[in-house]
């Protein structure tokens, strides 16, 4: 120890460096990169590939409405109108579902820029939620919304605020428990810790619900036809899907832009220590961003239940990662945004499994996700910070 | 020493044979006594297994015919049917989490564990086809005899009569597996029967769950249906996850579909295609939609499908004993699935089977065990016992000598058989009754 | 002269130091393991027979029946000697709790007992192997169970002589200690079970190659920082190109040694393909990628593409190998052992390459993406230098899937292995080689053999004592919660796992924002 | 002729033109030091240089040939090599392994050697950390060298990221506010460090904000003010330049400057 001491002492002393070449002498002569010798075959596919990856950057939305609307008059020319237009309802029925658990992805990404692994999970404990609630009072919630018209407008007016209440309180505490000590770590531990909670939760509910699916009984609330338009049956459920989420996420639209706590979340979003310092209650927000979005996919998980009458423990994992496809799709972060990708998402997995055959739609559903994370991952909306140079 | 040693077991199971033949005279019709004097002297424990699936989505589906296979067991240890040797009975579950079902390769695992135990002399399982093609090869490389109670695609047994299964390749070691159920070509043909002459469809949408069983059955119904004169106007083939049908619904609709055929189980979405399907358009499917699981899927939607399921016992004479056994063992009725005698059957095969080699053997079992696998899977062939759901035989394919399906409908809210058809070599349907 | 700043700082920080934490946590890895051993061979044949008669070596009997033989009399000694060795990391963390060291004695008490408790053990091994006979030990039978009990002790007791009798050495050196204990134990263990072949079907097909795989998966997580999950789709090309070279289905049968490499090849080459669309994204944008990918390649076999991967039926029939005379199918412990040679023969080469210069540039990479660029590092390729071997890993390890499970459905290679494999790793320590064999030990143990053993022990100890209903529980359904406890616990508590590398522990508790280069050239 | 020189090189980030049309060169062994007030596109201007940015319009060529659009890692190779405003360290290695880590690309191992740790692999590594330990000797930072980047004292790590920088053996290095944050007894080495890397033949390119250093240290000075490239000079001509006041100090400054 004193030997070392004295001895880099005595080369401190020497002055502030030692003795020796600092610079490799090697170093300084004229030297040809090695990738200099690229074969020009090489290059010219690379600038290829990098043109190629420039135009699916810049022209994505273009050439995914150009997908779209192939697809759907190729099943016109195929199906003719009526095949179409019971496609497009089908499309639009499952988009909803898929908007309503989007919009809490997006959400909680805008805030903390953690994709909220669980929130498929949250979605399908919802639908054991709901299906609880309604076996609660002996089935008298079910029989009541079957009785009359009045009878449905009560059971909805009771399932769908307990049930969202009961999901946003699920999210708020996940949040505390798994993600808040873990909001200043590398972004990769709160996203390990989510996937955490994914599993825990599918857990839980297969444990607790068994590995079947449960027919959640809520389909007879709402039956019935409501209009025959060009031979297609649009039944009163499908219409009360596509109303509801729509409902809901024009009020949550206004909500974020209306109320202090909206504008609070808004703030929190661009930055958080900003917000902080300008008096804004960081965690109390984020708390709130769980509660609406967890609430939302709860609303997603009852309209689900009404239109399929079916919840299962590991419904939410698949479902979780195309409506996460659809927030990406709409550009993370944006409430609108994740509304209509929902909607697309829909359109393409509906009409690319009546096309390709149903085995292929998760397939391209995943396909979009690889692609436009690769290519585009501001989304379809969101300005591409390079074309603005 | 060794005598006194060989001696007592003689006298004590003797003295037991006696007690039970005198309190429970009508037990013994099945268990024909104890054989020769010699399977008396018999010595040594000898291990029979299940393979089904028992948890997750298949839950509905093992558990009935494993307590069955199960009750064979004991009902043999409790009539000696082996003389001194007893029976150890193990059940392997071929479902995972992970799956959330069977699970092909967790079957080939219990195969493989079971093999490598030189007690176990034969297996009843597997349940689902899939799993089969997984476990006969490592089966047959160790001789292991395995009876399935319900398998039903032809291609474990026939050669070039599926497309998915190399038959050949299913057997590197010796032929040890056999069936208590009639296969798909049958099932396939009563099916298309029911379509065209007794329902008068003549259009017709087949959807499968891509796994073997169902894609095979939508195979042949395909075939046999167009060769009664209809007309397959579309397929589909969905994962077995799927929870969507209206895609194809709407398809099916569009093509002018009179029937909807789904090939697959009821795990996998034979029900819920039910449920999504408008009532005014029936859905035709296999015995692996006949459960409950099936009738709680489709809920309100339930009646309007017909499926043709492995034959209706209930009502045989044969079975009555079974299943008041059955009821009076577990206190179910086990009539909520058509494969629970089919089990029990499947298990008394094997135990007659290795009554038999022992009976041949002077008493005493081959010391080799696989000697002992071998001549249990050559008495099966020979086999011809008055079982449950009659006679229990097989041919030279390891198949039943009796395939027939029934055809049951939604009555309320159980199924309830309708009719019972039998096919011949020819592929012409017969209604037996 | 001018004083230099150097030397008026406080204590610079020596080098030697090591990763202090990581000897402890080892440390107590083995006295729990050494634990549960013990208290496992005690409890096994308890559980599983737990009827008296036939198994001669169980705790119930020890305690039931009258001392007669020397067989006996050395139970009851190893008994006395277990619990003191069960119970003192118990005392121990009471003292710590307390804040005092345990006092010297208990050290020397321990260590006697050890030996003790090593000689009777192996005393009474032994004998057992020796003589079956009445007098030593009243009625012995060659059951398994009474084997691998047997065995379990000898491996319990191993373990704490070495822990306890060498412990400085433990806490200082903990990767050879680690190497000295983990070798041996691995040798052994389809010995402990070799008359259950459940248990040697769990130690090749779960652990052998859960281990293989965590191992692959930790190049990419652990060293270049690419956290991904969709590892099982390499996993499943390994699989699958094996599967379809040694199988009936395209009639072709290359042996297992050839697969290996051409698995590791195909898997590879894939690795960098896929991982190429990655290599500009942010971090959890590029874990979802590579979900994506996780995702579709199963679809892809599930759907039967180009007709290769025989649909949702996979491939079955799958060829064994032989070595000489040793046919793997009906030899399977031969799959674990072979299995063995390949994960030392990978952890070696792993440490090489993490102490190479490809393991700095990765670690560089992982600390700080652009310092590295204008360090004169190729990020480009060196991310995908990462995927590809963490791939080629996974490839090894699918040919021997296939091979030992005979069949590969696309099913097998579904998002839940990739979690399962990233629980292992998260478990073991994110980055550090023996932390994951840890983690993938554990899990596998617990998931594969526990879990999967307990619905059975728990149908025979209901036959037995007349509670049915016990045989209903199904304890396997718990995996999903074994696995999301997992990862939150590990996260939330011990970011690094159980045997931390000392810089990822520091890294994941108090890391800064990561810029990636690509995140710099979009601002532009 | 010049080792490294910018042509009317342009920088815009949307709307914003951090670099406006910069043209300079920079000569074998001088150096060089860029000034200008904060947001003046001086560490652009860098980034540009060493690639991380990518140019919108312009040209930098090195010893005679164009580097523009080539990766950083490249124009590392071919001998630029820099530092950074705020320590970039790769704070969970040892100094030793930063060090080392600079070494990189002049590493001839290829995988494969670094696998099986193959004899030309093992003497890669030797040669390298023996390289690295004179390194880390000369700059005094030898008894550091086991330690993480991040335990090191503030002075001490700019300083370990120029031994990082020399590592990469350059030609010209690029030091991004090296004085930022010292002492004035750690200004006074490091200006003996630089005057000493040029007497061994490196170029020298820097950015400060210290004037005292700048002034005592360069041959020359290029001033920069909203991009723009204002003046260039030496330093005496570029103290007094009005323009260059009138960047620092505000418009007026000069008048008053004179005046006073």
């Amino acid at each position: 120890m004193s030997d070392e001491t004295t001895a880099s002492a005595a080369r401190a002393t020497a002055g502030a460096i030692g003795h020796g070449t600092l610079v490799d002498p090697r170093g300084l002569s004229a030297r040809t990169d090695r990738a200099g010798t690229t074969r020009p075959a090489v290059v010219r596919t690379l600038a290829f590939l990098r043109k190629l990856y420039g135009l699916v950057q810049r022209y994505f939305p273009q050439f995914l409405i150009a997908g779209i609307a192939f697809a759907i008059l190729k099943v016109y020319a195929n199906g003719g109108l009526t095949l179409m237009g019971a496609q497009i309802k089908n499309a639009l029925v499952l988009g909803a579902i898929y908007a309503l658990v989007a919009i809490g992805y997006t959400m909680v990404y805008g805030i903390i820029e953690l994709i909220n692994f669980a929130h498929g999970d949250v979605f399908t404990l919802s639908g054991f939620y709901a299906f609880v609630i309604a076996g609660l009072s002996g089935g008298a919630i079910g029989s009541l919304a079957t009785h009359s018209g009045i009878g449905l407008l009560l059971a909805l007016l009771i399932i769908f605020p307990t049930t969202m209440v009961a999901a946003g309180f699920t999210g708020v505490v996940i949040e505390r428990v798994a993600y808040r000590r873990l909001r200043d770590a590398p972004r990769l531990a709160p996203l390990i810790t989510a996937i955490g909670v994914s599993f825990l939760l599918e857990g839980l509910m297969l444990v607790i619900f068994g590995a079947d699916n449960r027919p959640t009984k809520l389909s007879s609330w709402i039956t019935g036809r409501a209009v025959r338009v060009a031979g297609v049956d649009v039944n009163w459920k499908d219409i009360f899907v596509v109303a509801t989420a729509l409902g809901l996420m024009f009020s949550l639209g206004a909500f974020v832009r209306i109320t202090t706590l909206g504008k609070a979340m808004r703030a929190t979003a661009q930055d958080r220590s900003a917000s902080l310092l300008s008096g804004i209650n960081v965690n109390r927000t984020i708390s709130a961003t769980f509660f609406i979005g967890s609430a939302l996919a709860a609303a997603g998980a009852i309209v689900y239940s009404i239109n399929y009458d079916l919840i299962q423990w590991n419904l939410g994992y698949q479902l979780g990662i195309i409506a996460f496809t659809a927030a990406v799709l709409g550009g993370i972060g944006n409430i609108v945004g994740a509304g209509v990708g929902g909607f697309i998402i829909g359109v393409i997995s509906v009409f690319g499994g009546q096309l390709a055959g149903g085995e292929w739609s998760n397939s391209l559903v995943f396909a979009i996700l690889v692609i436009i994370l690769t290519f585009r991952p501001v989304g379809l909306f969101g300005v591409d910070v390079t074309t603005r140079a | 020493m060794i005598l006194t040693k060989r001696l007592l077991p003689v006298v004590g199971v003797m003295g037991i044979a006696a007690l039970s033949a005198c309190g429970t005279s009508s037990t013994s019709s099945s268990s024909s006594g104890g054989g020769g004097g010699n399977l008396a002297s018999c010595q040594g424990t000898f291990t029979v297994a299940t393979d089904l699936p028992l948890t997750g989505g298949d839950a509905t589906d093992g558990p009935p015919v494993e307590k069955a296979a199960h009750l064979a067991v004991t009902q043999a240890l409790a009539n000696k049917t082996l003389g001194g040797c007893t029976l150890k009975y193990v059940s392997k579950d071929d479902a995972t989490v992970l799956k959330n079902g069977h699970d092909p390769a967790q079957g080939a695992a219990n195969i493989t564990a079971l093999s490598g135990d030189s007690s176990v002399v034969g297996v009843v399982g597997p349940f689902n086809s899939s799993v089969a093609v997984a476990e006969i090869p490592i089966a047959s490389q160790n001789h292991l005899p395995l009876i399935s109670p319900a398998n039903t695609n032809p291609g474990l047994t026939q050669a070039g009569t599926s497309a998915s299964i190399d038959t050949n390749s299913l057997y590197p070691g010796v032929h040890s597996y056999f069936r208590t159920i009639g296969t798909d070509i049958t099932q396939g043909e009563i099916l298309a029967y029911v379509a065209t002459k007794e329902l008068n469809f003549t259009k017709a949408y087949a959807i499968d769950d891509q796994e073997t069983y169902g894609k095979g059955l939508s195979t042949f119904f395909q075939k046999s249906f167009t060769a009664d004169g209809g007309t397959i106007v579309g397929t589909a083939s969905l994962p077995g996850t799927t929870k969507q049908f209206q895609t194809q619904v709407a398809d099916a609709q569009s093509k002018g579909a009179q029937v909807i055929f789904f090939g697959g189980t009821s795990g996998n979405g034979c029900g819920i295609l039910r449920s999504q399907m408008p009532a005014s358009i029936p859905e035709l499917g296999g015995d692996g939609c006949q459960d409950n699981k099936f009738i709680t899927d489709a809920a309100s939607n339930a009646a309007g499908a017909q499926v043709t399921s492995a034959p209706d016992a209930s009502k045989l004479p044969t079975a009555t004993k079974f299943y008041s056994d059955f009821k009076s063992t577990y206190n179910e009725d086990g009539t909520e699935s058509p494969y629970t005698p089919y089990g029990f059957d499947g298990m008394n095969a094997l135990i007659q089977a290795i009554k038999a080699v022992l009976t041949a053997n002077n008493g005493q079992p081959p010391t080799d065990p696989m000697t002992f696998r071998d001549s249990v899977a050559q008495q099966l062939h020979k086999l011809n016992y008055p079982g449950a759901t009659g006679t229990v035989a097989f041919d030279k394919n390891g198949d039943t000598t009796q395939p027939g399906f029934s055809l049951y409908t939604i009555n309320g809210t159980a199924w309830a058989p309708k009719q019972l058809l039998t096919a011949d070599a020819s592929g012409k349907v017969t209604v037996a009754s | 002269m001018p004083r230099l700043g150097l030397l008026q700082r406080p204590q610079p920080v020596t080098p030697q130091a090591g990763p202090r934490g990581s000897g402890t946590s080892t440390f107590w890895i083995f006295s729990l393991g050494s634990a549960m051993l013990l208290l496992m061979s005690w409890l096994l044949p308890w559980f599983v027979r737990p009827t008296s008669s036939g198994v001669g070596y169980s705790p119930m009997d020890v305690v039931t029946s009258s001392p007669t033989g020397i067989g006996t009399i050395l139970v009851y000694i190893l008994a006395v000697t277990m619990l003191i060795m069960v119970l003192s990391p118990v005392l121990e963390i009471a003292y710590r709790l307390r804040k005092e060291a345990t006092p010297r004695r208990f050290d020397t008490l321990r260590g006697i007992a050890a030996v003790i408790g090593l000689v009777s053990t192996v005393a009474v091994f032994v004998l057992a192997r020796i003589m079956r006979e009445e007098p030593l030990f009243g009625q012995i039978d060659s059951h398994s169970i009474t084997d691998s009990a047997v065995w379990l002790t000898m491996a319990g007791y191993i373990i704490a002589a070495v822990t306890y009798g060498a412990r400085q050495r433990v806490t200082h050196r903990p990767s050879l200690a680690f190497g000295a204990v983990a070798l041996p134990f691995g040798l052994l263990l389809p010995l402990m079970f070799h008359q259950a072949p459940d248990f040697i079907l769990w130690a090749a097909e779960s652990l052998a190659v859960y281990m293989l795989l965590a191992l692959g998966l930790n190049v990419v997580v652990g060293f270049a920082g690419l956290l991904d999950l969709g590892y099982a789709a390499f996993f499943a090309i390994g699989a699958y190109t094996c599967a379809s070279l040694a199988s009936p289905k395209h009639s072709i049968h290359l042996p297992l040694w050839v697969l290996i490499f051409l698995g590791a090849a195909v898997a590879s080459m894939f690795g960098a393909v896929l991982g190429a669309p990655t290599l500009r994204l942010r971090g959890d944008y590029l874990a979802i990628v590579t979900l994506g990918f996780g995702e579709i390649i199963p679809d892809l076999a599930t759907n039967n593409v180009g007709k290769l991967t025989g649909g949702p039926d996979g491939i079955s029939s799958i060829d064994q190998p032989a070595l000489g005379p040793i046919h793997f199918g009906t030899n399977k412990e031969w799959y674990y052992w072979s299995l063995l040679v390949v994960v030392i023969v990978v952890i070696i080469l792993l440490r090489n390459l993490e102490r190479s210069r490809m393991g700095r540039a990765w670690v560089a990479l992982r600390e700080d993406e652009v310092a590295a660029a204008a360090t004169g590092i190729n990020t480009t390729s060196t991310k995908l230098l990462a995927f590809a071997i963490g791939a080629s890993i996974s490839g090894i390890a699918g040919a021997f899937y296939g091979s030992i499970v005979t069949v590969v459905t696309p099913q097998d290679f579904n998002f839940s292995v990739s979690v399962s494999i990233l629980s292992m790793i998260v478990l073991g320590g994110i980055g550090n080689i023996t932390g994951v064999i840890v983690g993938s030990f554990a899990l596998t143990f617990v998931i594969f053999w526990v879990l999967q053993n307990l619905n059975e022990w728990s149908g025979t100890l209901g036959q037995t004592i007349n509670v049915p209903t016990l045989g209903n529980l199904n304890f396997s359904q718990y995996t999903y919660i074994v696995y999301g406890v997992t990862l939150i616990l590990m996260m939330l508590l011990r970011p690094g796992g159980l045997i931390p590398s000392r810089a990822r522990q520091i890294e994941l508790k108090s890391g800064g924002e990561e810029e990636s280069l690509a995140a710099v050239q979009g601002r532009a | 002729m010049a080792l490294m020189e910018i042509n009317n090189m342009v920088k815009r980030f949307g709307g914003l033109m951090a670099v406006n049309d910069v043209s300079f060169a920079v000569d074998s062994r001088e150096i060089v030091s860029m000034i200008g007030p904060n947001g003046a596109g001086k560490t652009t201007a860098f980034n540009c240089i060493t690639g991380l940015y990518p140019i919108t319009t312009g040209d930098v060529l090195f010893d005679g040939r164009s580097i523009t659009g080539q990766p950083p890692h490249r124009i590392t190779r071919l001998g630029i090599a820099r530092t950074f405003q705020n320590i970039r360290l790769f704070s969970f290695m040892t100094a030793l392994d930063n060090v080392m880590v600079g070494a990189h690309s002049w590493m001839s191992a290829h995988v494969w050697d670094s696998v099986i740790k193959s004899p030309r692999a093992r003497a890669d590594e030797r040669r390298v950390t023996d390289r690295a330990h004179d390194l880390l000797d000369q700059l005094g930072l030898s008894r550091y060298a086991g330690a993480y980047a991040r335990e090191l004292p503030y002075g001490l790590q700019r300083r370990l990221e120029i031994a990082r920088a020399l590592a990469t053996q350059p030609r010209i290095l690029l030091l991004d506010e090296p004085a930022a944050g010292l002492n004035p007894q750690e200004k006074k080495e490091l200006m003996a460090l630089i005057s000493r890397l040029r007497e061994e033949g490196l170029t020298i390119f820097l950015i400060e904000h210290d004037m005292r250093v700048v002034m005592e240290i360069s041959d020359r000075i290029v001033v920069l003010d909203h991009g723009v490239k204002i003046t260039e000079g030496r330093p005496l001509e570029v103290r007094n330049n009005p323009q260059v006041i009138e960047a620092y100090l505000g418009h007026g400054a000069a008048e008053r400057m004179a005046d006073a």
